[in-house]
């Protein structure tokens, strides 16, 4: 019974939303609409199992006092500070200390966090774009025509060329043609897997996401 | 106060940029108060735009006897399922409880995996399908004319390596494998030529018989039913040369966007913070 | 250990030390070097060029989050100053939670820029979460999704919002995000509704949409920093976009000398190894 | 969609030039232009059908027809179509709306569903009316099929049969050849190696969203990955970035360790939320990278940028790392920087394989044969394209 009603739960909601598709009485696609929303709501509603565990997690660290314990109760501290501005305070209101937080401590680390891949990209190609092999030899060359084509410098190098063969004009054959080909034949492949999956598991074959095989 | 704050973001940029000499406790620091920041701002913002506008203020704000508040224009009891269905996702803290959760979990899976199959059929499918004919029959190609020859030379150049060069040739026999590069270049491209006079439909684009064969290729080589051998290893090489070259491609691509966030980064210290340049 | 070794096993610390510095120095001594357009990016500049003005609005979500900020916004500031100055009506959404601020900041700038009013000229819906759930319900009735502006107001007391109901009366929506909302849009109001969608997207996602563009989903794209450099180029106003390509231009130009050193290096050591290897047998 | 657009702006045209008429009017025989007496040609080939939107109340009607030949050709003056609208078999007609010239189709979205209309149409050139054309009766209903998307409908079942077909014959016992997938070792090897080495093994299941099919297929995977480091007593790792992925795979590693015996070893601690945001997600597994040492970082699931950050600082921490992707445009990233990639549908594939579920096959060999079928489909259209542009099919693949 635990496992037959999800299972059957899953089988109903998935073909409703399956068959939506092809419905068009409006009656089908308002109660589909509807039930869209429920899982945007069942999503944030599950924050709090994930705050939970963080805190849990650094609780313990905090407590056995392991390696690294104090950057723990700066999580912890700023993060009960952060909701405390939140909560009364207003949230995304220009001016708000919430939003100053957001806007001066949140958004500099991470968008600095991902800048990190503007090096990190730089020793991944040096590494890896050696003429180790005909098919290493492929990735490097399409890779320097492409970087070469993008910038403007790549335009000026070759501005007295043929149009048929100034990067710009390559890069973008290149992209159009046997990038997309590759990237189509991926993108179909993975769209059956999505397929083949997604009836997997309308049809309760793969239910491995419920864990608990009992 | 801005520059107070703007001051507070600098020192954390170049926290996080310390990571890049080695692991260190300005990272460390830098780290976990991300880590905490992020998780009290997804608090806030998941119940005061997801929780409180949907839920509560439905369910609660009629009992008091207000206005009634619409759930995306349905009734307000509506609101209760998936209030209910979130409430279910804590059962899991209560082992005899515990599979009730597994009702949310069903709930939600469920309906997006109906959700998503249809149109990943109809977008990545079918219009990718009908888009790779479209190209074939030659009705759009901006670089028809510009790269035909080239290419067409470059590609009938690659089929005769492959197939007459690399299999009957020996190593040392250089200038014989140039001589049938060459040759098999002209007539292969000559070949195309007549075909193209021949066609009711008009220029047959070389380009786009390159999507033709990378497709094919590509989805032979995610063909998993039988052995890469034969013919069909022959198709799934070309696949990997493909893919290789989009990998390359699309890796170039990307530097630039990556250097893009460095500028940003960069012009934030040197502009917002220190006012260097303007 | 020979030269080439040592290149071979430089650390990698020297290499973002070199990155470090290259993407500086233009800040200080700019190139200039002119930006060509490509035709993706005329596309939707034709697209948003065709809007008649003071009518039916263009749609643009900003669906950026603050880590694709850089790239992002400078396509923001293009298409809104470049509508301000058509006089083109434009009303901002978002579809990330954390656009919410970004969204109405470009917007405020880019309005403030070209005196323009607020209801008359261009609103702000502000933010709803559920993606797909959104673009849909839109389709049938904005006032489903959306029944008020970001600061409470309904939208039929807002004068550019009067008779706009759904997709009919939306001439182009254009989505710039730096994760699937791009995408979400083809799927949900172009392949149902036909709703013209044109998108900005950050370079590295701009290669999984050209599959798009090909097929006619959309109607145009801009792709990173280059393609708002490109915009800005179209409607003659260079800014954060122009300024960053010359960074870009010496950066690659490093990683592909970079590339170039390590290859040869390793040809020098692979030859070297294997004319020792000759020598011992 | 501009349709109404153009209706509006054709009225607020005709509002204009109304005066302009009126004076016109006033003073007859002053000027010496003569007054348009000639009617428009009439349009021609008026049809009228119920429309079929994605939330049908059927109340609209989409009305087509053939431009009058003296729009924007002809004697060029069509300035509008005036529309009419009858419930009574052409006679009573009410006035419904008006299309610019150059239009050919016009929606009327005020229908009463079940009520039978005609419809008609006449070309107007600012002063004078065409003959008005009807059509009809039809009737607006809220409809139970879109017939837009019936290739939809008919390519899904058909690859629905077949993945169904083989899963049925697997489940008989036929013996489906699944080829080795390159790669898939590697993840019990990297697994192997953490072990002789004592250090942890990382598994980052993607930061996809539970209704991400890539996050489930990890957690298949993962569930593997669990049952052998539970058989070792290797220490598993998983960050999440979502905490229902990580309630999710809590439940997946808590049974592995169950199933091998071993359920004192599982660590609660080892299975963490990091955080919603995406780069606070990669720094602190970076963090964990350098600190907690795993020898073999497994990637697997949905990943975006973050994917570079992670196996760049895998890789300098000296792991083995595998990754698994269907994101294309992480794939150069995982592909240069990792030991071992699988590679879009490979790790779908990977789940099914290994689970050695004989039902999980079924999907696999359905798709491959989808693909055999998608193939055939495309070279039909093509060829069919070079021997006769007329045909149906052709007309049907390449439109719409």
């Amino acid at each position: 019974m635990r496992r037959e009603i999800p299972l059957a739960i899953t089988f109903l909601i998935g073909i409703f939303m399956l068959v939506d598709f092809f419905v068009p009485h409006h009656a089908v696609s308002t109660s589909a609409e509807e039930m869209k929303q429920w899982g945007t709501i069942v999503i944030a509603a599950s924050i709090l199992l994930g705050v939970g565990n963080l805190i849990r997690v650094h609780f313990h660290k905090i407590r056995r006092r392991r390696e690294g314990w104090g950057y723990s109760i700066v999580t912890l501290a700023i993060m009960a500070v952060m909701f405390a501005f939140g909560g009364p305070w207003g949230t995304v209101e220009e001016g708000s200390a919430f939003n100053w937080m957001f806007l001066n401590m949140q958004v500099p680390l991470q968008s600095t966090m991902f800048s990190l891949l503007a090096f990190f990209i730089a020793s991944a190609a040096y590494r890896a774009f050696r003429l180790r092999s005909a098919e290493a030899s492929l990735l490097l060359i399409a890779a320097i025509i492409v970087m070469l084509g993008r910038v403007p410098l790549g335009q000026y190098l070759t501005r007295s060329w043929p149009q048929a063969i100034q990067l710009p004009t390559l890069t973008e054959a290149i992209m159009a043609y046997p990038n997309m080909a590759a990237f189509r034949g991926i993108l179909m492949g993975a769209a059956l897997g999505v397929m083949a999956m997604g009836l997997r598991i309308i049809l309760g074959i793969e239910r491995s996401y419920l864990g608990g095989e009992k | 106060m801005t520059f107070i704050w703007t001051t507070i973001g600098a020192l954390l940029t170049l926290s996080i940029y310390s990571f890049l000499y080695k692991d260190n406790p300005f990272y460390k620091f830098a780290e976990h108060l991300v880590v905490g920041v992020s998780a009290g701002y997804y608090l806030v913002i998941y119940y005061f735009n997801f929780i409180h506008p949907n839920v509560f203020s439905p369910v609660f704000l009629l009992r008091l006897g207000d206005e009634p508040i619409s759930f995306f224009g349905f009734h307000w009891w509506m609101a209760l399922i998936p209030g209910v269905l979130g409430i279910l996702l804590y059962t899991r803290f209560f082992p005899k409880v515990a599979w009730v959760g597994r009702y949310a979990l069903a709930v939600y899976v469920g309906g997006y995996a109906g959700l998503g199959i249809s149109p990943v059929m109809q977008a990545r499918v079918i219009e990718q399908l009908r888009a790779n004919a479209l190209s074939v029959a030659g009705v759009e190609d901006p670089f028809a004319t510009m790269t035909n020859v080239g290419l067409g030379v470059v590609i009938f150049a690659v089929v005769a390596y492959l197939l007459i060069v690399k299999r009957n040739l020996g190593a040392r026999n250089w200038l014989g494998k140039v001589a049938v590069i060459v040759v098999s270049a002209v007539v292969g491209y000559a070949g195309y030529l007549v075909l193209t006079l021949i066609s009711n439909a008009g220029v047959v684009s070389l380009t786009n018989i390159l999507l033709v064969v990378g497709l094919l290729g590509t989805l032979t080589y995610f063909f998993f039913s039988m052995k890469h051998t034969g013919a069909l290893g022959g198709l799934a090489r070309v696949g990997i040369v493909f893919l290789m070259v989009g990998f390359g491609a699309s890796f170039g691509y990307t530097v630039m966007s990556r250097i893009s966030l460095l500028i940003g980064r960069v012009s934030f210290l040197l502009h917002d913070w220190l006012h260097l340049i303007d | 250990m020979s030269w080439a070794e040592k290149v071979l096993s430089i650390d990698r610390r020297w290499i973002f030390l070199a990155i470090g510095i290259a993407v500086t120095i233009p800040f200080f001594l700019p190139l200039g070097l002119p930006v060509v357009v490509t035709p993706p990016v005329q596309s939707l500049y034709d697209a948003v060029e065709e809007l008649e003005p003071n009518s039916a609005p263009l749609l643009l979500s900003i669906d950026y989050a603050p880590a694709t900020l850089p790239e992002l916004e400078p396509m923001s500031m293009a298409i809104l100053r470049h509508c301000f100055r058509n006089d083109v009506n434009v009303v901002v959404m978002t579809l990330h939670p954390a656009g919410y601020g970004l969204a109405e900041r470009a917007l405020l700038a880019a309005a403030e820029e070209h005196d323009q009013v607020y209801g008359e000229d261009y609103a702000f819906l502000g933010f709803q979460p559920g993606t797909s759930a959104v673009i849909l319900g839109m389709g049938i009735n904005i006032r489903n999704v959306f029944p008020a502006d970001a600061y409470g107001v309904p939208l039929d007391e807002i004068p550019i919002m009067q008779g706009v109901r759904n997709y009919d009366d939306i001439p182009l929506v254009i989505s710039l995000a730096g994760w699937s909302a791009a995408e979400a849009w083809v799927y949900y109001a172009y392949q149902p509704y036909r709703q013209r969608v044109g998108a900005g997207v950050t370079a590295v996602m701009a290669t999984d949409f050209y599959p798009y563009l090909n097929a006619g989903q959309l109607e145009g794209l801009l792709g990173g920093m280059r393609g708002a450099a490109e915009y800005e180029e179209l409607i003659e106003t260079p800014d954060q976009g122009a300024r960053g390509m010359d960074s870009q231009s010496v950066i690659h130009l490093l990683i592909i000398v970079l590339i170039l050193v390590g290859n040869i290096a390793y040809f020098v050591s692979r030859k070297k190894k294997a004319s020792t290897a000759g020598a011992a047998s | 969609m501009t349709m109404k657009l153009t209706a509006h702006l054709t009225l607020a045209v005709l509002f204009l030039a109304a005066p302009c008429a009126f004076a016109q009017d006033a003073a007859p025989d002053t000027t010496a232009l003569p007054l348009d007496t000639v009617p428009p040609g009439s349009v021609s080939g008026l049809t009228a059908v119920d429309y079929v939107d994605n939330s049908d109340e059927g109340d609209r009607i989409e009305i087509s027809w053939q431009a009058s030949p003296d729009d924007g050709a002809g004697e060029g003056d069509v300035v509008s179509y005036q529309l009419w609208r009858s419930e009574n078999a052409g006679a009573d007609w009410d006035s419904l709306g008006v299309a610019g010239a150059g239009q050919t189709r016009y929606l009327d979205e005020t229908a009463t569903p079940g009520t039978e209309y005609h419809y008609g149409v006449a070309a107007y050139d600012g002063t004078s009316y065409s003959e008005r054309v009807s059509a009809g009766p039809v009737v607006g209903r809220a409809n139970l099929f879109q017939m837009t998307r019936l290739a939809v409908l008919v390519l899904m079942l058909v690859f629905f049969g077949m993945v169904l077909t083989f899963t049925k014959l697997a489940e008989r016992g036929a013996d489906l050849f699944v080829r080795r997938i390159p790669g898939l070792n590697a993840i019990e090897e990297a697994v192997g190696r953490a072990t002789e080495m004592g250090r942890p093994v990382l598994y980052v299941p993607g930061i996809g969203e539970i209704d991400n099919i890539m996050t489930i297929a990890s957690l298949t995977i993962l569930s593997h990955v669990a049952k052998i480091t539970a058989r070792y007593e290797t220490p598993l790792i998983v960050p999440t970035a979502r905490a229902v992925v990580m309630s999710a795979a809590e439940e997946v590693v808590k049974e592995a360790y169950a199933e091998e015996g071993k359920p004192d070893s599982y660590n609660p601690d080892n299975i963490r939320y990091l955080s919603d945001a995406q780069f606070a997600f990669a720094g602190a597994v970076n963090g964990i990278m350098l600190r907690e040492k795993p020898a073999a970082n497994l990637y697997l699931g949905a990943f975006w940028a973050e994917s570079l950050l992670l196996a760049e600082t895998g890789f300098e921490a000296g792991a083995i790392q595998v990754a698994g992707t269907a994101m294309v445009s992480q794939l150069p990233f995982f592909v240069t920087a990792c030991d071992f990639t699988l590679m879009g549908e490979e790790l779908y594939a990977a789940s099914a394989y290994l689970s050695r579920e004989p039902k999980l096959l079924g999907g696999l060999k359905g798709s491959d044969w989808m693909k055999v079928l998608s193939i055939a489909l495309m070279a039909l259209g093509v060829i069919l394209y070079y021997v006769n542009q007329e045909s149906g099919f052709v007309a049907w693949f390449f439109t719409q």
